[in-house]
């Protein structure tokens, strides 16, 4: 047979699958009467290292419109979730979202997890002049970038890992630290944030070290930090990492104060890490023991739907919904222009607290550190500051474990 | 020039003219298409390049992505601290590729199959690795955010539509040369290395010298997708060079079809569009995925492409 | 002397495959090297051009020393051989075949159009009768047409001199006569030839001279009739007590 | 014992066999000669399920074997010594005989047989321990012939066994060959360039050219058949 | 340096060491007897500790009295699968012709394995969830201390004498039992193994088995160690196939003395170099010793 011939069957090929696909996925499913909902997309890793947190995120997405719709909806108009898998990837993230922008037109997207996607994806929602309501990524670049439609609903790298940084020199006053990242933005940038803030503060820095995203064995760069001798050590990392770090330090005789960032919220870590984590101080910007009522509300929700605590993340994904809800509201309309600033005008009671927005879209939530400690013979996380929150103090390890 | 014939290089051409005048209303269908048709077309490139490595030399890369992510930094770093053009850049990017594809195709000379396969794996994590932990110059892993768009003159390169058509062209223009490539002497070169070093050694070929050559030529077009690539999403990080990535490239050339440069852009296509037909499975998707993958290699040793010709052999009987 | 092998020595392990051979080829004579399996005929080809080293010896072919050279080099100056077991390029046509080393003779980048190379290469397969195959998968070719096929790409380096690791192997009396057509063919073109064989038919049919080894030494050198007479090659070609038998 | 009737087979899309017609008789040394490429080894294979004929019927006691797996053709007990030689570089020279008697049960019957192929070839006693890849060409071949005999063979095939020997070597195998067949009473194919030695051991012979049976006789009556020096040798 | 650190650090590089052979192992064997790239290797590494926690949920008890069953498990899904998929290809490669063609059939091997790997992660994504689990048993929670301040958990040094002993066993296994040596005659020289009467097909199967279980043990007992999740095969299947390439790929001493080699070299490496270079280091080991020796440390099959 002429190549010839091949390559026309194969380019032909191509065409008709280009061809069939794009029908396909223009082929709007139609929906009961299009007018009456709105579309708001949320982006998370479904799949992949990071699902766990995705799980975190989607429920308390479905959640949040369940809750909305059942009080009737925002100005009348129900809300339909559209929910796509990223597994932390820039391709299929930005195609998901070109999907939810082009298909399913969505008002606006919520998400992501991993603050390298949500990067990526922040043009192409500008562009098209979407929302784009970040619950989970940090990045401080994400809200720094001038964009108008671009908010977070909360607390960002710097806000968490200045106060943290802050908490420790102030409260703890240690006279060396180490501290040990996850390779990645996360990581990065949390160290670099807290090294320096702590360093002003007179804090020596005797040892940094990282870690590579999959790793599961520490034990070398704890072994390293152990030899350093420091009185505290700084660790940035998910909780599945977290939980290791504690469990393998403890092994290899490194029983320091740990502290750590907001990766670490959620019931499951207490789980994982156990006793290990006893002792440890973290940020956190939700504590399903809050009192406040609509935290309680939240929580007990939550609960009743899917059977575990909200974690962290949860409580994000929420307020930014409601974010979106009261903004509309005290707009008074959808134009996404008006929303855009109704955003940073808002003040409501969230599940984290009383939520505003700054100029450029950052929620001003409180920050709270606290201290896994044990209560009723339970592991608990026990607020040490904000002073308006606090629910206990500060207990030097060596106290808690006894000997 | 390099053995094809005038004749030969008009009437493959005429196809690609072809192909190029059909696809130019597919932007009708939405930017949802569009972007997914540059994304297509951008992975072609990649995966076309992957096969003259793969299909035409018999040389296994695990390492692909790596050189999609120096084309990609390349040229982003250029534009944004040197001011430098971005089509300059893209074209900077091709060849700064090459050249680590030249750094890489000289030491593993001496490798054959899985040794080849998982150095070139080491090579990729090592290069994530660089562009993480080099971060004065990469901007580490948070990777880079605002990178300038195409400058197109009247166009305006932001927009989906008018980005599809310079898409269109560079790939058509990109996958037409390498297909000219593979058309060439130095493809059939190539492809007497596959089939047999020691025969090509015994005519004469210098087989080390187009082994190295293979590399170069393929991460070359490589790396020119990846600068396409920055300009186009204008975000780019180190997860470009992860080895999933990697392998999702491999996936398109080797299920599409290697060894026929038309194969790769239908593994292009499919894969692509296959993810996002799959998309409203969610966490169940991948199962579909690896179950599909698993089917196709196991009943169509040649991919897409040889399934595609068995069909077309069916019809005419 | 075109070709000259000077006291060539090659072992493996401990087994010594070539025992300090010498021997030397005429211009335009054909040559044969027989010798039982096992005798080392290969290795010394393999020596020869390049794809092993020896451990002692030199080869000297047309007054330069190319010992240790690379094989595509010693390809280029015009010694090529060809493969007991052939090694076509299977997913490739006939013709590209034998272009491969038209280009790499020729030049990729320049120095030939395409139009003469593929003239040229027309010609070759004219040569070795394949003409009608030149749009073939080599793959689909039955084995004595892979013959042909290997000295047509061995003759499309346009060498001086043409090394034949048993070109008439496993062929059918008529695919035989063929290829020794073809052999002569070469030579009247003013190509040497160098040929192992073990078919005695072939041998005595083209060689102008042969060389017996065996266990890697050489036993005998001569004229095909020479050789045949000679005791010690009969003993240790045909099997020890052939001629008591006989 | 064996009987090959109409056999063809190819490597691909090249015919190598074409109605290959062969006997072996219970006890009786048979030898294929040919020259190189004629097709004798490929008609080995075929036998032993190591490539699977496209026509024809191999008859092994009766039995059509063809298209069988090899392991099950060994089963019957028929043991094949390839080209090549067939054996497990990286194991001893020990463990490569056990491999021999891979199939068998019988524990006394295997030591028998391994005091046999000791006293057959005492050098491989010396050698027991070393590994089967250190071994010389000589010694790699009685080691092959002594595995196949580990394996208590109804039907030996032996594929080029003096490949690389030296003449006393040979001799030694040939020998070996002879008292194996009167001492056990095992029929033997072999495969064989050597046309002198080949066919002073065997019974008979068959003479194969491009694939193909073209002449049957007795080994010794062969030997002197001017027709098969002609024919066969070229000379 | 204080040398206390340097041994820890070698100590913990000589465990982790154990632990990469014996996940390497399986990777070779299946290379060296059915000349199979298996990226899915890790998938059974997950596996193992997935049913090793659904045990123990299932029957109570600790993790590692139930770490065999679930090895054995595993193996016995991994020869499902090598007859499902694998089989009728192996057939066909013993038709191959030509380099091009085993080039060809390599490929395809890696494909499908990439394609089973990407099925099997979710599979165990959809059943379990994507929440990190943790094994509870004794033995993680108890520190065993040495004099100078070292000090490991009893899990660990569990997994490091598992690790050690079923390596060993394998060996012995391989070295003395009939079926151990048809395996290694099978690697060594596979048409010939079949003419012995070697039922070659079987020998596939039972090397599956032993690859596939093993590559579950050793998560099995890492699991209650490093909690289980989707994941988790993915993050060990790269270094696994770098201890195997850097030892010889089908070369199971080479594969052991690798493991240890990287495992070493890594912590080493992180010490001297900063360990955000840790990956780095084994990657470089590895192209190190393939510039020398291009086959591996004791040199593999091609």
């Amino acid at each position: 047979m002429p190549v010839s011939r091949n390559l026309l069957i194969g380019l032909v090929a191509v065409i008709a699958i280009v061809v069939i696909a794009a029908l396909l996925l223009t082929m709007r499913p139609i929906g009961p009467a299009g007018e009456e909902t709105v579309k708001i997309g949320l982006i998370a890793p479904l799949t992949g290292s990071l699902a766990e947190h995705g799980l975190d995120m989607k429920q308390a997405a479905i959640l949040a419109v369940e809750e909305i719709n059942s009080k009737g909806g925002i100005l009348g108009k129900k809300i339909e979730l559209v929910i796509e898998d990223t597994a932390c990837k820039a391709d299929l993230a930005t195609a998901a979202v070109q999907k939810m922008i082009t298909q399913d037109n969505v008002y606006a997207v919520v998400g992501e997890y991993c603050s390298t996607v949500t990067l990526a994806v922040q043009p192409a929602l500008m562009e098209s002049k979407k929302l784009l309501l970040v619950p989970v990524s940090v990045a401080t670049k994400i809200t720094e970038q001038g964009y108008k439609y671009t908010a977070r609903s909360c607390a960002n790298q710097w806000m968490q890992t200045t106060q943290h940084a802050d908490f420790i020199a102030e409260h703890l006053k240690p006279r060396t630290a180490a501290m040990l990242g996850v390779n990645d933005d996360y990581g990065r940038e949390g160290l670099k944030i807290w090294g320096d803030r702590v360093k002003e503060k007179g804090v020596r820095i005797v040892a940094e070290e990282y870690f590579d995203p999959g790793t599961t064995d520490f034990t070398p760069q704890l072994s390293k930090i152990k030899a350093a001798d420091p009185d505290i050590i700084f660790v940035v990392a998910n909780i599945r990492d977290a939980a290791n770090i504690l469990k393998q330090a403890h092994e290899i005789g490194l029983y320091k104060q740990f502290s750590m960032l907001g990766g670490v919220t959620s019931e499951e870590f207490l789980q994982l890490a156990g006793d290990d984590a006893l002792g440890l101080v973290h940020v956190s910007y939700f504590e399903p023991t809050s009192k406040r009522p609509v935290a309680q509300e939240f929580v007990q929700k939550f609960v009743q739907k899917w059977n575990r605590m909200p974690a962290m993340y949860s409580a994000g994904v929420w307020d930014a919904f409601m974010t979106l809800k009261y903004a509309v509201e005290s707009a008074g309309t959808w134009d996404v222009d008006k929303v855009a600033d109704a955003i940073r005008k808002v003040r409501f009671e969230g599940a984290q607290g009383t939520i505003y927005y700054n100029e450029k879209g950052q929620a001003q939530t409180k920050v709270l550190l606290v201290q896994v400690q044990k209560v009723d013979g339970k592991l608990r996380r026990v607020i040490l500051y904000p002073e308006s929150d606090k629910e206990g103090v500060y207990i030097p390890p060596e106290r808690l474990w006894g000997s | 020039m390099l053995g094809i014939t005038g004749d030969l290089a008009l009437r493959i051409a005429k196809y690609y003219a072809l192909a190029f005048i059909l696809l130019l209303p597919l932007p009708l269908a939405g930017d949802y298409v569009t972007h997914l048709a540059i994304m297509i077309m951008l992975y072609s490139i990649t995966a076309a390049s992957l096969d003259i490595l793969v299909g035409y030399t018999g040389r296994l890369s695990l390492g692909h992505a790596a050189f999609y992510a120096i084309g990609a930094y390349t040229s982003t770093l250029l534009s944004m601290n040197l001011g430098v053009s971005p089509w300059v850049g893209i074209l900077a990017g091709g060849m700064l590729a090459s050249l680590f594809g030249l750094v890489l195709g000289i030491p593993s000379l001496k490798l054959r199959g899985p040794y080849l396969a998982i150095s070139t794996l080491g090579f990729g994590v090592i290069v994530q690795l660089m562009l993480i932990n080099l971060d004065w110059l990469t901007r580490g892993p948070l990777g880079i955010p605002g990178i300038p768009p195409l400058p197109g003159g009247p166009l305006d390169l932001r927009s989906k539509f008018s980005f599809y058509y310079v898409a269109l062209m560079l790939t058509s223009v990109a996958v037409y040369t390498l297909h000219m490539i593979s058309r060439s002497r130095i493809g059939k070169v190539l492809m007497s290395i596959r089939e047999d070093e020691d025969a090509a050694l015994s005519v004469g070929v210098n087989v080390p010298l187009f082994k190295v050559l293979a590399f170069i030529i393929s991460t070359f077009f490589a790396g020119l997708s990846g600068g396409l690539y920055a300009h186009y999403i204008r975000y780019i990080s180190p997860a470009m060079s992860a080895l999933s990535e990697s392998i999702s490239i491999l996936s398109m050339t080797i299920i599409g079809g290697f060894g026929t440069l038309t194969g790769p852009l239908m593994g292009a296509a499919m894969l692509t569009i296959l993810q996002e037909l799959l998309r409203p499975y969610l966490e169940y998707r991948y199962l579909i995925y690896g179950a599909l993958i698993v089917i196709v290699m196991k009943f169509f040793p040649s991919g897409i492409y040889g399934f595609v010709q068995f069909l077309s052999r069916k019809v005419r009987g | 002397m075109i070709l000259e092998a000077q006291g060539v020595i090659k072992r493996f392990g401990g087994l010594v495959a070539v025992d300090d051979v010498s021997f030397g080829v005429r211009e335009r004579e054909v040559f044969g090297i027989i010798g039982p399996n096992g005798a080392g005929k290969t290795t010394l080809f393999n020596v020869i051009t390049g794809f092993y080293k020896p451990e002692k010896g030199r080869i000297i072919f047309q007054g330069v020393d190319i010992t240790g050279k690379k094989p595509n080099e010693i390809a280029r100056i015009g010694l090529t051989r060809t493969w007991q077991i052939v090694k076509p390029f299977l997913g490739m046509k006939v013709l590209d075949n034998v272009l491969v080393p038209i280009y790499v003779k020729r030049g990729i980048l320049r120095g030939i159009s395409e139009r003469e190379a593929i003239e040229r290469a027309e010609e070759i397969l004219e040569f070795v009768g394949l003409s009608h195959r030149r749009d073939f998968l080599a793959e689909t070719l039955p084995q004595g047409e892979r013959k042909r096929l290997e000295i047509a790409r061995a003759l499309a380096t346009e060498p001086k001199l043409l090394m034949l690791d048993e070109p008439a192997g496993g062929l059918t009396p008529t695919e035989m006569d063929e290829v020794m057509e073809v052999v002569r063919k070469v030579r009247e073109s003013g190509v040497t030839v160098i040929v192992i064989e073990h078919n005695m038919r072939v041998v005595t049919g083209i060689c102008e001279r042969i060389m017996v080894l065996n266990f890697g030494k050489k036993i005998a050198e001569g004229t095909p009739e020479d050789v045949a007479r000679n005791e010690e090659v009969i003993k240790a070609y045909l099997g020890e007590r052939f001629h008591v038998g006989g | 014992m064996l009987e090959v009737r109409n056999v063809s087979a190819a490597y691909g899309t090249a015919l190598v066999l074409k109605n290959i017609n062969i006997r072996v008789g219970s006890n009786e040394i048979v030898s294929l000669i040919g020259a190189n490429g004629a097709g004798k080894t490929t008609t080995l294979r075929v036998i032993s399920g190591m490539l699977k004929p496209i026509g024809g019927e191999v008859m092994l006691e009766g039995r059509n074997i063809a298209g069988m797996e090899p392991f099950q053709i060994a089963s019957l007990g028929l043991v094949h010594v390839p080209e090549g030689r067939g054996l497990f570089p990286e194991m001893t020279v020990m463990e490569n005989l056990e491999m021999g008697a891979y199939l068998r049960k019988d524990k006394d019957g295997i030591r028998r047989d391994l005091e046999f192929v000791y006293s057959l070839f005492p050098v491989l006693k010396e050698r027991e321990k070393q590994l089967a890849g250190t071994l010389s060409g000589g010694e790699q071949q009685m080691l092959a012939i002594a595995k196949g005999l580990m394996g208590a063979p109804k039907l030996l095939l032996l594929d080029e066994p003096s490949l690389g020997l030296s003449p006393v070597m040979v001799d030694r195998i040939f020998d070996a060959i002879s008292q194996i067949n009167r001492e056990r009473g095992v029929p033997i194919l072999i495969a064989e360039q050597n046309a002198y030695m080949a066919l002073s051991a065997s019974h008979r012979a068959y003479v194969i050219e491009n694939g193909s049976t073209v002449m049957e006789g007795i080994g010794k009556e062969l030997l002197g058949n001017d027709h098969v020096r002609r024919a066969y040798l070229g000379i | 340096m204080q040398p206390t650190l340097f041994i820890e650090q070698t100590i913990l590089g000589l465990m982790m060491g154990g632990i990469y052979a014996a996940v390497g192992v399986g990777l070779t064997m299946i290379f060296g007897v059915m000349r199979l790239s298996n990226f899915a290797h890790g998938e059974f590494y997950m596996l193992g500790a997935f049913l090793t926690y659904a045990l123990v949920m299932a029957l109570g008890g600790d993790p590692y009295l139930l770490a065999p069953l679930s090895a054995i498990a595993v193996g016995l899904v991994g020869i499902a699968l090598n007859k499902l998929v694998f089989l009728s290809l192996y057939k066909e490669l013993r038709e191959a012709k030509g380099a091009a063609a085993f080039f060809f059939q390599d490929l395809r091997f890696i494909m499908l394995t990439i394609g089973l790997s990407i099925l099997l992660v979710d599979l165990a994504l959809v059943v379990w969830g994507p929440i990190p689990i943790a094994i509870p048993s004794v033995f993680t929670s108890h520190i065993v201390r040495l004099p100078g301040g070292l000090s490991f958990s009893l899990a660990r040094i569990m997994a490091f004498i598992v690790a050690t002993i079923s390596l060993i066993v394998l060996y012995t296994f391989l070295k003395i039992t009939k079926t151990g040596k048809a395996i290694r005659a099978t690697s060594q020289n596979p048409s010939a193994a079949a003419l012995v009467g070697i039922n070659t097909y079987r020998i596939y199967d039972v090397t599956m088995f032993i690859s596939t279980s093993l590559a579950a043990l050793s998560g099995s007992i890492l699991g209650p160690i490093y909690n289980v999740y989707p994941t988790m095969g993915l993050d060990v299947v790269a270094k696994a196939f770098v201890v195997v390439i850097t030892g010889g790929m089908g070369n199971l001493m080479g594969s052991i003395l690798a493991g240890f080699l990287i495992g070493l070299a890594e912590s080493w490496g992180g010490l001297f170099f900063g360990t955000e270079y840790r990956q780095v280091v084994a990657f470089l080991i590895m192209i190190l010793v393939l510039w020398f020796r291009p086959r591996g440390i004791l040199g593999g099959r091609s």
